[in-house]
């Protein structure tokens, strides 16, 4: 096995609101090795985005955190406010069109990486440009060179905010729910084209999500995020397959699928908890059927359960055989 | 189709125009037109639930708000129960046909208490005697398992779930018969979902309901309807029982669709039926075919004739627009040649 | 996306523009206070002579000294500030209800009504608006009434604008359209549903249109083409005082002032009210 | 295209201007009452007001007068002075150069004013920087734009000695100069409405996932402030200076009065002082017009600062 690109150990964020001190991620610990595509799920207020802007080093001013992040060996500052990005990793976000600068050609916004950061040339920085405008399948690249975004369609533009992350030639690539604003045909070619380009280039991808089909085909290993925590993680065949906590199992049965016909769904009683006095136990609870009264207390934090696979429930056995 | 036809589309299409200024008044400068809904038509049976998908700005919601008469359709008519609504629809036609839509969090008015919101319908239809009007908006809330005390307060202080219920509850409170979700969960979080897509098939059952939903989700779709039509660029281009659609789809689009959807639990993906390029402008759309310059299968017939949407041998409910939906293309049938954009 | 990390702003930025409502009502009311009380809290008339002490520097008898008539300053500028604030706050409830009337109608039902109400304020907004107000009170010919009818004339228009791409974009909304789906009158749907969704843009716009109008009465008056002298205004008195600025700098000076205070008690209090008054 | 887009402006321009000329028109004459009187006096003899209304043509009706009146602006005849007695466009060459100077002076220092002052509280957003930036528009807005100049008149160019005490140079350089202070005046005016716009739209741009994309590239902070921050939040910055052009120009007519500025504001309110019906009535349409051009420029600005403009 080789040295994880990406190591992620109990990170905490805070953030500091009127209502009080938000725990928008509680002890997250996670490795993603070069080449690997790892998936987050996760509903929204879920801390995935919190997570991610962790590890790109981008914090809002407004919180605090603790635990550490390092890329390929290197620490990444968690000090809040403007620490400068960590070079090496690169994100993909949800929306292409607002994620794209609207008044600079979308060319120029390939180039900027590689002429301002990496140092080369005009020229250079140019053709660098147009090689990854070709890499991640955008037709004619000299011609897109000097479009603007709103020019283009919403596919293209997320290739284009894929060739941006290419090029600061990172070794992680951080996808915020890349394709939820894109057509479902769409949607299919940008899955495709990363797993080309982690095949293609080793880059290591994580990939967060709130959909649960959309990480089944894309990656290699999950983890489930719930109330800022992980509560399960593994591989997909594992956790997907024999989930061993209640939260995974409620989603996997109350999301409709479209290889399974009338299979009723079963709904997840209540809501997440207020992360600013979460409490302590298990922050599922509240909506789990299998809780008992030891539940409610100590820290939960993931333990492997077998070679592929760990979990936060200390009920895992009970499940076992759910799934 | 359960029981007789109950509401029907005949021929809708709808243009949107763009605004014009003074000056391109003074010009006669004409507005840039869209359509965003060409010849649609099609039977929804008593207690039926039909299902329209397609993928953004394919024209479903534009469909959906004709239907519940928000929008006149530039040619078309809507048939409920065999009489054609007028073009602007009377105040009991309104009543018959409810919709619940996509986006929770701005389909209340934000100034207004649920109770008000619930109460002021029932006022303005007299659904009920008004010494009854408290009460009844209190039995609402019961009916999509929402708590009476709920009607004392304002949207904001409700969650995702918890409004589209509203939303729900206030619909049938005029006691309509059709009722249409737009993308009724698309805005939800996953674990909500499930809660309000089982209220709907419940409500359905109990209130003896029609239920028209609008997705781009598949997997929503199936889950809740008895016949799904796929929408390709304003047109129908497949319709059929959802057993027939999603086992055995005729129209390369609606493959194309299947194939690319996520699922749990199909790994190996169907690549021979992925489509490549982006949906094209609606401003300009393509000639003969919409489908063609992404179509598999496409021949220089397509370029030129556009399908009409006919029905398969033998099975008078499904009907497909595509000239190789029952007829596949002869042995000597050469693909069009198209470039690397619609390849990859 | 990052609903977590930017939940916190608006709510702390809510807490302080409170205090800036606060604030704001405060200074307006001590101000209104001082100006209702004015015949008790001093004991002259702002509009007697006394050649005895013209032109007198600040002392006990008069705080902020005489004017070149012997007039005391301190009680001019109370009786001015009863007049001024009066146009300000009245000539703003006229264009308030038309422009905001006009732009309802026009956003909601679109076509020509809205096509003849756009050319409208597209023009008038097209003139300066000390142009407009000055060729107005010019060929009505000065006075208070004439600025009143100069100020309604001009000011729809900006209310007639806000409101009218207010409702334009609320009847996209979902609300809107669920009231149309259940049949509402076209009535009940702009009173009951996209007003009180929209009010607070012109409500809050009117806080800073009445320092406008306010800053616009004292300009005319110095022009001598708003309050006539001897009425005390704030306006006049900075002309009147101009001419001995160099030795009696508090003439010109001190209702310059008065004029900025109101000006910052209006605007606080408009920056309060718009997070006070929004909905989420 | 840019050509294109400009000319579809220029032709919306015409029925904006047509029915400025309208309004100008109906708003001098619809006056209630008789003019002769109101400008003859109440005591005047009727053969000097029969006289008066021959001479001005106020005998014939309305739309005839109308009439007369567009058939004079197509002939480029603005009216006669009725104190001077010669052409209003006789008065109004030459003093284009001042009111024109003074905008283009002030538009630049209300930008330079503005731009610091909203960078550095976007950047320490509800922290103190931030607080004192936010007060000073509320502070601006009340200010008397006369009153302004007559202090810094007083206190400044009575202090200074290379600044003129009003009026305006013989030299380019000294009209320069004596355009320092007015200029000022006019942009402490416009300040408020620039520094709040690009204040809101600097915060809100920065906030943008386009932003976190340029930081994630690793690019230096000032870079991604210049070239992707600035950049964005000054368009709607431009908008809201057209929009309020009218207030911009409308301030420098009070402001060349203040100053003794020879320029067109100036001469229109020397014009309302001395009752001067029809040179007040060329005027109006002359700043609407200027307005106008204006604004056709900053649109011209905005459309060369944001590529998506040209589609609407």
């Amino acid at each position: 096995m080789s040295a994880p690109v990406l190591q992620v150990r109990d990170l905490q964020v805070r953030l500091s609101s009127p209502r009080g001190v938000v725990q928008a991620v509680r002890g997250v610990s996670f490795d993603v090795e070069a080449g690997h595509t790892h998936g987050i799920v996760g509903e929204s207020g879920s801390g995935k985005t919190t997570l991610l802007r962790a590890i790109l080093g981008l914090l809002p001013g407004n919180a605090t955190a603790g635990g550490a992040i390092s890329v390929s060996g290197r620490p990444v500052p968690l000090a809040g406010g403007r620490s400068k990005a960590v070079e090496g990793v690169s994100i993909v976000f949800q929306e292409p069109m607002t994620a794209l600068n609207p008044v600079v050609k979308v060319g120029r916004q390939i180039s900027e990486a590689p002429r301002h950061r990496l140092g080369l040339g005009r020229r250079a920085a140019r053709d660098r440009a147009l090689e990854l405008m070709r890499q991640v399948g955008i037709p004619d690249p000299a011609r897109r060179f000097d479009s603007y975004p709103h020019e283009l369609s919403g596919g293209l533009s997320q290739r284009v905010l894929i060739a941006i992350a290419l090029s600061a030639e990172p070794k992680i690539i951080l996808c915020d729910e890349p394709t939820t604003a894109l057509d479902v045909t769409v949607q299919d070619q940008i899955l495709k084209l990363f797993s080309r380009i982690s095949e293609e280039t080793g880059v290591a991808i994580v990939y967060v999500t709130h959909d649960l089909a959309v990480v089944a085909q894309t990656c290699r290993t999950v983890s489930v995020m719930y109330a800022g925590q992980f509560l399960e993680s593994g591989t997909i065949e594992a956790v997907f397959g024999q989930s061993r906590h209640p939260y995974t199992l409620g989603l996997l049965g109350a999301v409709p699928d479209v290889s399974r016909g009338r299979t009723p769904l079963v709904a997840i009683p209540g809501s997440p908890p207020d992360l600013v006095n979460p409490g302590e136990g298990c922050p599922f609870v509240p909506r789990c059927s299998y809780a008992r009264d030891e539940c409610s207390h100590g820290v939960f934090s993931l333990r492997s359960v077998n070679h592929h696979q760990s979990t936060a429930c200390i009920r895992s056995d009970a499940l076992a055989g759910a799934s | 189709m359960t029981g007789g036809p109950i509401l029907e589309a005949r021929g809708l299409s709808k243009a949107f125009s763009s605004r014009r200024s003074v000056g391109d008044v003074i010009l006669r400068r004409p507005a840039e037109e869209l359509q965003a809904l060409q010849d649609v038509s099609f039977l929804v049976g008593r207690g039926e639930s039909l299902g329209i998908v397609g993928e953004s700005g394919c024209g479903k919601s534009t469909l959906a708000r004709c239907l519940v008469g928000l929008y006149p359709p530039t040619a078309g008519q809507t048939v409920y129960e065999g009489k054609e609504f007028e073009q602007k629809r009377s105040f009991s036609d309104r009543k018959k046909i409810q919709i619940v839509f996509q986006d929770p969090y701005s389909s209340l008015n934000a100034r207004m208490t649920i109770g008000q919101a619930l109460r002021e319908v029932l006022r303005v239809h007299k659904v009920v005697a008004s010494g009854r009007v408290s009460s009844r908006a209190v039995e609402l809330l019961a009916l999509v398992g929402l708590d009476a005390d709920i009607a004392n307060v304002y949207p904001r202080q409700l969650s995702g779930g918890q409004r589209q219920r509203v939303n729900i509850a206030r619909a049938l409170a005029v006691e309509p018969e059709v009722l249409i979700a737009d993308e009724p969960v698309s805005a939800l979080d996953v674990s909500i979902q499930a809660t309000v897509l089982n209220l709907l098939a419940s409500l359905r059952e109990r209130l003896g309901l029609t239920l028209i939903l609008i997705a781009h989700d598949l997997s929503v779709v199936r889950y809740l309807c008895d016949r799904v039509a796929v929408m390709y660029m304003g047109r129908i281009v497949e319709i059929a029982s959802t057993e027939e659609l999603f086992e055995d789809p005729r129209h390369p689009y609606t493959q194309a669709l299947l194939a690319a959807a996520p699922s749990l639990e199909r790994k190996s993906r169907d690549d021979a039926r992925s489509i490549g390029g982006d949906p094209p402008s609606p401003f300009d759309l393509p000639s003969g075919c919409p489908f063609h310059p992404r179509c598999p299968v496409a021949s220089d017939h397509c370029t030129t004739v556009r399908p009409p949407l006919e029905e398969g041998p033998g099975d008078s409910l499904h009907q497909a627009a595509c000239h190789y939906a029952w007829a596949p293309p002869a042995p000597h049938h050469t693909p069009l040649t198209r470039g690397e954009e619609n390849l990859r | 996306m990052t609903a977590v990390s930017r939940s916190a702003s608006p709510k702390a930025a809510r807490g302080r523009r409170s205090y800036s409502l606060v604030i704001g009502a405060g200074l307006l009311g001590v101000i209104v206070v001082l100006a209702i009380l004015a015949p008790w809290i001093t004991p002259y008339d702002p509009l007697a002579h006394d050649l005895e002490s013209i032109l007198a520097p600040l002392s006990s008898d008069h705080l902020l000294g005489t004017d070149h008539l012997g007039r005391d300053v301190w009680t001019r500028l109370l009786y001015a500030a009863r007049l001024d604030l009066l146009i300000g706050v009245g000539a703003v409830i006229t264009p308030f209800v038309t422009g905001t009337l006009l732009g309802a109608v026009a956003g909601y039902y679109g076509g020509r009504i809205d096509l003849a109400v756009s050319a409208a304020t597209d023009m008038l907004f097209a003139f300066p608006y000390y142009v407009l107000i000055i060729a107005l009170v010019f060929s009505l010919g000065p006075g208070i009434p004439s600025i009143f009818i100069a100020m309604a004339v001009v000011a729809w228009v900006s209310y007639a604008r806000i409101v009218r791409g207010e409702v334009l974009s609320a009847r996209g909304q979902q609300y809107v359209m669920a009231a149309k789906t259940l049949g509402y009158s076209d009535l009940r749907i702009i009173v009951r549903h996209i007003l009180p969704n929209v009010i607070t843009q012109p409500v809050t716009y009117a806080m800073s249109d009445i320092v406008v109008i306010i800053v616009g009465v004292v300009t005319l008056s110095y022009l001598g083409l708003g309050v006539p002298p001897p009425t005390p205004d704030w306006g006049s008195m900075i002309a009147s005082g101009q001419s001995y600025l160099t030795t009696q700098w508090q003439l010109s000076t001190i209702p310059g002032i008065a004029v900025v205070i109101v000006g910052l008690a209006f605007s606080l209090i408009g920056d309060g009210l718009t997070h006070r008054l929004r909905p989420e | 295209m840019a050509l294109r887009y400009f000319l579809r402006r220029l032709l919306r321009m015409i029925p904006v201007i047509l029915g400025m000329t309208i309004i100008v028109f109906f708003m001098i004459h619809l006056v209630p009452g008789d003019p002769a009187r109101t400008l003859l006096g109440p005591r005047a003899p009727a053969e000097a007001i029969e006289a008066f209304n021959l001479r001005w043509g106020f005998d014939r009706p309305l739309h005839e007068q109308f009439l007369s009146f567009l058939g004079g602006l197509f002939q480029g005849d603005l009216g006669t002075s009725m104190s001077y007695n010669v052409p209003t466009t006789e008065l109004v060459s030459g003093r284009f150069t001042p009111t024109l100077l003074l905008l283009g002076i002030s538009a630049l220092f209300a930008m330079i004013i503005s731009l610091p002052l909203a960078v550095v509280a976007a950047l320490r957003e509800e922290r103190t920087p931030d607080h004192v930036v936010r007060v000073i528009p509320m502070v601006g807005l009340g200010l008397p734009a006369f009153w302004v100049g007559i202090l810094l008149l007083t206190f400044v160019a009575l202090n200074v000695d290379w600044l003129p005490v009003g009026g305006y140079g013989a030299t380019w350089p000294d009209r320069l100069i004596a355009m320092i202070l007015p200029g000022l005046t006019v942009a402490i005016g416009i300040a408020p409405f620039t520094i709040r716009s690009l204040r809101s739209s600097l915060i809100e741009v920065m906030e943008a996932d386009y932003i976190a994309t340029a930081r994630a590239k690793g690019l230096a902070g000032v870079r991604v402030l210049w070239a992707h921050g600035l950049r964005n939040a000054v368009i709607p910055t431009v908008t809201v200076l057209g929009v309020n052009l009218g207030w911009l120009v409308g301030n420098t007519l009070i402001v060349e009065k203040v100053f003794a500025l020879p320029g067109l504001g100036a001469l229109m309110i020397d014009a309302v002082l001395e009752r001067d019906f029809a040179v007040v009535q060329g005027m109006a349409l002359i700043f609407g017009l200027l307005v106008v051009l204006v604004n056709l420029l900053a649109d011209v600005v905005r459309a060369s600062l944001d590529p998506r403009v040209q589609l609407s």
